[in-house]
């Protein structure tokens, strides 16, 4: 038996799963529209520009939901700041929810001033305020900018899995795969959701093939390492044997597997998206759902 | 030793991986003893009466705070022979035999049939248990037995109860009754 | 910083009276659960079940019986280990947990934003929130009793000494005398967490156990969560190389042909 | 044994836990496997009820060990400080002969002007008595009739109204010699009549009748023989009503009582059939006619009884104050006499006949007590019904919450009861002292105001009693000249301020108790030696006389306990009657000369060298030698160990420097027991009321004088001998995390969250042959009734096998009731009205029972 199994559950439940959802596909989508910024084609900015909205509107979401969720969501600061010694900084590099704040927070902030500088390239901002700061990201700063937003989404899509590693929770911490395939699952949920939502931004078709061809490769590669991570448990698997292993096939079944084979079959490109959005979900849901449900006095038990 | 032994660069290095990715530093923070900003001792300014446990018959010896009159804290006396400061779980409660929602604080009264309690005076009830005692001693007084043998009691009272009271209780009770003639009393020591 | 203070609890002298856990209570003010109205869990005569933001002490029941009559019925009061190595202490996002001056661990209520991470931490699941407070609550080895030179509240209460509360250094001398008493009774006892060169460089909670450390709901080699943190950071960071060369392949500026062939490759 | 110390008492535990890990040896008796024997050395299962079996077993095993016939310590103490050499009557027949009773058993017919001692037969004990030789002449008695034979000159005496002093009196109740055998070889001697008695008791005969495995037995009865001697001693905690140690430190039977102040409360007795410090409550039944009657009944004249015209006179003097007077006999016609049993279950069968019409309940919880459902019948015949607790109980509540009344059963409109219910203080927000189970008096403080109309029970009585003073007054019918002459003056003296308006002052209490000289209050009596029979002392209890020695020392509040590492009674702690010892009848500590047994187990002993000071009242001379120690000697201080009695000696001077048992009337402790116990002078061992078999040791299956109170009535029925449909042995019992009936702890969240509802524990065996599994809902019933309960299916109780029989053993514990946080149905319904004749205590920890699923 895993010595997992003598922790307690954080009570991480619906809002960190929808967080850690919504934060994936910000810091996925954030990566892809940088990416697309700096290497891709011209007729692509409007990927680009909906990936970086998504991004600012995922963050701003993800903060919501994590101070939310705090038992004393007024004290959200406290991880930004020591409380008593105010304003020193509170940060500390080996434990990924203090660097997760600091994340998410810079994140935040270099998200929502890309995305201020898309929109008021599209025109589309009326606060002057707003606008003056809009403006401002533009030209090279815009690039650096939005290329630190894709960096920093990268960190976001995956550092969830890492913060769930470094517990001592059963699953989470049974194994090392938990980070990376967060990621591969933060940029498969990212790309679909660009696909999903580029077309309403005036993306072509050319770059929304491209980006599922790329999110192809995202979900095979998410499938890789689901394959590891379920092999790096080990003996704890056996906890798959409930209602969460259930929903994780499921996921895996309609959120990765279907996927592929419409891709395959070049299928609806938008149902596929759905599907891999379907799949992100269920992912964290099993992943953190089957973790919590672990009593542990029925372990002691011998149950 | 024991401090070196707790400075976070051996606290990482013997957790091994942790120092594996650069940059694993805090700002300002370090996992080094510090003095806690703990709340205030609640029995600080208290008053300490010593006192009983008032549960099994064992005596242990307690101690209570209060603060403004106000019980704060009840704990074990260490001084006590019996108990060395040591309760049990229900010793340990007394505090909520005192604080407690739950607790009766009114006088009830239900008249004969009825189906509710009243709230009434303390004062008024009082008179009236008093004339119900009289009224069934005299109704039920027996001085002479058919036998001819003097015994001056009634046995149509019944009062119970004295194990969980004082001393100073049980000899009021007990004469208050056996005063009036009454015989029939009894506590839990026989149940 | 003064003398490491701490618990030696010898579960051999455990009569699983729950003082600890009351005494516990009443000096932490914490409350119930629901207000006391609770149902029979069936275990034993353990109805709390495990230690959390308002169980600060357990008492957990294991029947070992062959059959009737035949067996033993072992009890232990668990608390808060006080890590050398304090995994909470390690993840705590605001600095709300701190190693006191007496090497104890204490979460401060008024800094703690109720984050969790510590809960998930703690390889012994000893903390929890509180409904009360909305923060992570555990043991705080009566700091504050501690600093008027006080006993804590549940070692003081505990009639039998089962749990003992002093200097690590002379409880460790007198834990072994009496797993040395015990061994020479025919009986199996050995002591957990007294090992400073052990995990998590000793527990200064720790325990005489009569059995294995999982019976008693322990794990039998506690870590700290940061063990994780370079394999699963490095994997995340290995993934993320993939993924990034992956989408500046996909996605970077084509030649028209391909272009034109329109959807790419599948790869 | 039959005790679960480590649960009922945990913290008392702490001392054998401690003894045990100085290599003590910790053995548990019990049905049950429960939080003690999970700390033992070894646990014997027993079945309820067996108790006497497997006693009887022990000593068997032991007096017929090698050890016990070589070893010398064992004939010394027994030949010495026991009656084991005493020679008992040629009339007296043991069970051996007459199939399982004693001699002396005659029927016993209920008397019509109270019909509740629940008895069917009864002993005459005259057979039991000692053989004695020819009675002495009384040197100082100046009467005609010298030749007169037993008893004539006491009645002499009584119709001469002779007395104060009493002296003569008492010398006049002096029996003759008692006869003895130091070699214990007369058949007719304690100790060949005990041989005989318990020859049966086998540990064959003991797995049968108890279902204990006779190699646990036999370990038993080992370990015992071995930690016995001069130097080394056993101590048996029971559960047993009376507190009795043998005299040396860390030995003898324990008692282990329920409540604060349960030893307070039979000391100071609300109960019906004492008064005072042990004295029989005046009775119809017995020939206490007059003062004198009393005291020629109830005079020990050779022990430390001898002194009873002086306690009971003092007594008197604290009831009726300055009316009891030499010429009205103190006011003794006054005092109300008892009609036979009013005991709690009695007082309860006479309520349900409608005799019993008003009752005032002050902290106690009948209504969940033994047989419920009858309590509960009873209380709905009332005309009126106080309750005073802290928290609404189920006694306050039967009228509109009781399961009669929710089933609807009964009607609320047809329960004519007037009910009141008083809210009471807690412990912290009144003054006063408890008793504990060492005879220790402890003071407690005022350290908080209680809310609301919360007032002191005290308050409650003192406050009724102005009010029936004043209704009383100027009344002059002869029957309320008793009350209008009792003494009633607890109002706080000027200066001390009442803690509530109306509130009495306790210390004042404890004064009256402790008593003082009549002519001035303010001379407190420093101990019971002081006491007068002539009405110059008033002292409501002489064996509390001294606690409160002086009008400013109240000695139960002392707090000063000795220093680490001195052996220690701890003299300065509260204040322990008699006289402030701590081990009573500790003279047995040391051996025939005065010196302890063995240096490890000394308490006190003779110190023939120690120079005394003249005797203060007559200035004489007093020889060298006092008994020292760490306790203060329950002995004659200064009476040398070679002493011999006075011939015409009354008192302690009736006894030798050899005899410890100064409360016994021949100084020894009883192994056989001429007097005193109704039920016969031996153990002897007889089945429950209900059980599943016939009793195996003997024809007798019950003992024939045993109580069952309103026998045939259709709430108290009783199962038939092996009755199929009641197959199973049930105990009741509590639990470390609730307090008896619940009242003070249903209501306390911390502790209903500890063990939230009731449970019955049942074995696997049982579990499987019925298809019960963990937590389920099962019904239990008697036939008495029928509860709910929750399965706590567990391998510390099971299946025995009893007299050939497989017989499975459950246990609930009583704790719940429909009231507080913690809820559950009340096990005491299943209970029944049977008890015990010497003390009436019930038989609710042994009956049968039937489980089903709900």
């Amino acid at each position: 038996m895993s010595d997992t199994f003598f922790s307690g559950a954080p009570h991480w439940a619906w809002l960190i799963i929808l967080y850690f959802f919504v934060g994936g596909i910000a810091g996925g989508g954030s990566l892809l529209a940088a990416i697309v910024d700096w290497f891709g084609a011209p007729e692509d900015r409007p990927v680009a520009r909906t990936g970086y909205n998504v991004a600012a509107v995922g963050a701003i979401i993800s903060g919501a939901l994590l101070t939310i969720d705090l038992g004393r969501p007024l004290r959200f600061w406290h991880m930004l700041f020591q409380s008593a010694n105010f304003p020193t900084l509170m940060f500390k590099g080996w434990s990924p929810i203090s660097f997760g704040a600091w994340g998410i927070f810079l994140f935040g902030l270099f998200s929502v001033l890309t995305a201020l500088g898309g929109m008021a390239e599209e025109g589309r901002l009326h606060n002057p305020a707003l606008r003056a700061v809009g403006g401002a990201v533009r030209g090279t700063l815009a690039k650096v900018v939005g290329g630190v937003a894709g960096l920093l989404g990268l960190f976001i899509a995956g550092y969830t899995g890492v913060l769930l590693s470094v517990t001592n929770r059963p699953i989470w911490a049974d194994g090392p795969w938990l980070g990376a395939l967060f990621l591969a699952s933060g940029v498969s949920t990212g790309a679909a959701t660009l696909i999903l939502l580029a077309p309403g931004r005036g993306a072509t078709e050319q770059s929304l093939a491209r980006l599922s061809a790329f999110d192809t490769k995202a979900l095979v590669v998410e499938l890789l390492v689901l394959v590891l991570f379920v092999a790096s448990l080990g003996a704890v698997n056996r906890v798959w044997l409930s209602f969460w292993g259930l929903v994780l096939l499921v996921g895996v079944g309609f959120g990765i597997l279907a996927p592929l084979r419409m891709h395959a079959q070049r299928r609806s490109l938008a149902g596929a998206a759905r599907l891999v959005l379907l799949g992100g979900f269920l992912l964290r849901l099993a992943t953190i759902f089957a973790s919590e449900g672990i009593e542990r006095y029925r372990v002691a038990a011998g149950m | 030793m024991l401090v070196g032994r707790r400075d976070f660069l051996r606290l990482t290095a013997s957790a091994g991986a942790g120092t594996a990715i650069g940059g694993l530093v805090g700002l300002g923070v370090t996992l080094a003893p510090a003095v806690a900003r703990a709340q205030e001792l609640r029995i600080k300014d208290a008053k300490t009466t010593p006192s009983i446990c008032p549960f099994c018959s064992v005596g242990c010896a307690t101690l209570i705070h209060t603060v403004d009159g106000k019980i704060v804290n009840i704990e074990g006396d260490p001084r006590s022979p019996h108990n060395e400061g040591t309760l049990c779980p229900k010793g340990a409660a007394i505090y909520q035999l005192h604080v407690n929602p739950n607790r009766a604080t009114t006088v009830l009264h239900r008249k004969p049939g009825a189906s509710d309690w009243e709230v009434v005076e303390l004062e008024w009830a009082m008179d009236r248990v008093g004339e119900l005692i009289k009224k069934t001693r005299d109704e039920t007084f027996i001085e002479k037995l058919p036998n001819g043998k003097l015994v001056n009691m009634t046995p149509a009272v019944f009062a119970l109860g004295g194990a969980t009271l004082d001393n100073e209780f049980n000899h009021v009770c007990q004469k208050f009754w056996r005063g009036l003639g009454v015989v029939a009393i009894e506590n839990q020591a026989r149940i | 910083m003064a003398e490491a203070m701490g618990f030696f609890t010898d579960t051999t002298v455990c009569i699983g009276c729950k003082a600890c856990e009351v005494a516990c209570k009443e000096w932490n003010q914490l409350p119930a659960e629901n207000g006391g109205v609770r149902e029979l869990s069936g275990d034993s005569y353990d109805n709390t079940r495990k230690l959390d933001g308002i169980h600060w002490r357990h008492v957990r029941f294991i029947e070992q019986f062959k059959g009737p009559y035949d067996g033993r019925w072992l009890m232990m009061s668990d608390v808060c280990k006080h890590c050398v190595q304090a995994g909470c202490l390690e993840v705590c996002p605001t600095g709300a947990i701190v190693r006191t001056q007496f090497d104890t661990v204490v979460i401060q209520s008024d800094v703690c934003n109720g984050c969790r991470a510590c809960i998930a931490a703690c390889p012994f699941g000893v903390i929890d929130i509180n409904p009360v407070s909305g923060t992570a609550q555990k043991c705080t080895l009566c700091y504050d009793r501690l600093q008027v030179g006080l006993e804590p509240a549940c070692s003081k209460a505990c009639p039998t000494d089962s749990i003992q509360f002093g200097a690590i250094a002379e409880l460790r001398t007198r834990a072994e005398k009496r797993v040395a008493q015990l061994k020479s009774q025919g009986v199996a006892a050995e002591l957990y967490g007294a090992d400073p060169g052990g995990p998590l460089g000793g527990l200064n909670s720790f325990y005489l156990l009569v059995d294995k450390p999982e019976v008693y709901g322990l794990p039998r080699h506690p870590e700290l969560p940061t063990t994780n943190l370079a394999k699963s950071g490095g994997l995340s960071v290995a993934s993320a190389a993939v993924l990034g060369l992956l989408a500046i392949v996909g996605l970077r500026k084509r030649r028209m042909d391909e272009q034109s062939r329109g959807g790419g490759g599948n790869v | 044994m039959g005790s679960n110390m480590a649960e009922c008492h945990p913290v008392a535990f702490r001392w054998p836990m401690k003894a045990k890990l100085n290599g003590a040896k910790l053995v548990h008796v019990d049905p049950r496997f429960t939080r003690t024997s999970a700390v033992a050395d070894l646990h014997v299962p027993i079945r309820a009820g067996s108790d006497i079996a497997f006693l009887g077993g022990l000593i068997n095993y032991v007096i017929n060990s090698k050890r016990w016939n070589t070893d010398p310590f064992f004939k010394e103490f027994a030949v010495n400080y026991t009656n084991a050499a005493t020679i008992i009557s040629d009339d007296f027949k043991d069970t051996e002969e007459l199939e399982g009773v004693f001699s002396g058993l005659v029927k016993f017919s209920e008397p019509a002007f109270w019909p509740y001692n629940g008895l069917e037969g009864r002993y005459d004990n005259a057979t039991w008595q000692y053989k004695r030789g020819p009675r002495p002449a009384p040197a100082r008695v100046e009467i005609t009739r010298t030749t007169a034979a037993a008893g004539a000159i006491t009645k002499d005496l009584i119709a001469k109204r002779a007395g104060p002093p009493f002296d003569d009196l008492v010398r006049s109740l002096k029996l003759g010699p008692a006869e003895k055998d130091p070699t214990l070889q007369n058949p007719h001697c304690v100790f060949q009549i005990l041989k005989r008695h318990f020859a049966r008791y086998t540990p064959e005969m003991v797995e049968q009748v108890c279902g204990s495995p006779k190699e646990k037995f036999i370990k038993v009865a080992e370990m015992l023989l071995e930690s016995s001697g001069r130097d080394r001693s056993s101590a048996f905690a029971y559960a047993v009503a009376w507190t009795q140690h043998i005299g040396r430190p860390g030995a003898g039977v324990m008692a282990l009582r329920g409540h604060a102040a349960i030893q307070g409360s039979t000391d100071v007795p609300t109960l019906y059939h004492s008064i005072h410090g042990y004295m029989n409550a005046p009775s119809a039944l017995r020939p206490h006619e007059t003062l004198r009657d009393y005291m020629a009944a109830e005079t020990t004249p050779t022990s430390y009884y001898g002194n009873t015209p002086k306690f009971l006179v003092s007594y008197l003097k604290s009831m009726y104050g300055a009316a009891a007077t030499t010429e009205n006999d103190f006011g003794y016609d006054w005092h109300p006499k008892i009609l036979g049993d009013h005991s709690h279950i009695a007082s309860f069968a006479a309520m349900a006949d409608g005799k019993v019409k008003g009752m005032c309940c002050v902290g106690q919880n009948p209504a969940t007590s033994l047989n419920g459902g009858a309590t509960r019948q009873a209380l709905r015949q009332l005309d009126w019904l106080v309750v005073k607790d802290n928290w609404l109980t189920e006694t306050a509540t039967h009228w509109y919450l009781g399961p009669e009344v929710k089933k609807g059963e009964v009607k609320i409109e047809d329960i004519k009861t007037e009910i009141f219910f008083f809210p009471s203080t807690q412990i912290a927000e009144y003054d006063g002292s408890f008793t504990n189970t060492q005879r220790m008096l402890q003071w407690h403080s005022y350290a908080a105001k209680a809310p609301g109309d919360c007032r002191t029970d005290s308050w409650f009585y003192h406050n009724l009693a102005k009010r029936l003073k004043k209704a009383y007054a100027g009344s002059k019918l002869s029957r309320d000249q008793g009350w209008n002459n009792v003494s009633w003056d607890f109002d706080p003296d000027a200066g001390e301020e009442p803690l509530y308006p109306g509130e009495i002052s306790a210390r004042k209490v404890l004064r009256e108790i402790n008593g003082y000289q009549t002519a001035d209050p303010k001379q407190h009596l420093k101990g019971f030696a002081e006491l007068k029979d002539d009405g110059s002392t008033t002292c409501a209890s002489w064996i509390y006389c001294g606690c409160y020695p002086a009008w400013d020392q109240n000695l139960t509040a002392r707090r000063e306990p000795d220093p680490p590492g001195v052996p220690g009674a701890h003299l300065k702690w509260g204040w322990a009657w008699p006289a402030n010892r701590r081990v009573m009848y500790n003279r047995a500590s040391a051996d025939l000369k005065g010196n302890p047994w063995s240096e490890r187990k000394r308490w006190i002993w003779w110190d023939p060298t120690f120079v005394n000071p003249p005797d203060p009242k007559t200035g004489k001379p007093v020889p060298k030698g006092k008994w020292v120690g760490y306790d203060v000697p329950d002995f004659g201080a200064t009476k040398a160990p070679d002493a011999q009695p006075k011939p015409d000696g009354i008192g302690l001077d009736a006894l030798s420097g050899t005899q410890p048992f100064i409360m016994r009337a021949d100084g020894r402790g009883w192994l056989f027991v001429p007097a005193g116990l109704v039920d016969g002078p031996l153990p002897t061992h007889y089945e429950p009321h209900e059980s599943p078999i016939q009793n195996p040791l003997y024809k007798q299956q019950t003992s024939p004088v045993h109580k069952v109170w309103a026998p045939g009535k259709p709430y108290n029925k009783l199962a038939v001998v092996g009755d199929p449909k009641f197959p199973y042995v049930i105990s009741t019992y509590r639990l470390t995390e609730h307090y008896l009936a619940g009242a003070m702890s249903r209501w306390l969240p911390w502790l209903a969250e500890l063990q939230p509802e009731l449970f019955i524990e049942l074995g696997k065996g049982l579990a499987q042959e019925k298809g019960i599994k963990n937590l389920d809902w099962l019904v239990v019933s008697s036939p008495r009734g029928h509860i709910r309960a929750k399965a706590l299916v567990t391998d510390r109780i099971g299946v025995m096998q009893i007299a050939g029989k497989r017989i499975h053993h459950v246990g609930m514990p009583w704790h719940w009731g429909w009231m507080g946080l913690s809820t559950g149905d009340v096990v005491n319904d299943l209970t029944a009205w049977v008890g015990d004749p010497n003390v009436s205590i019930h038989e609710g920890k042994a009956f049968v029972c039937n489980v089903e699923k709900a």
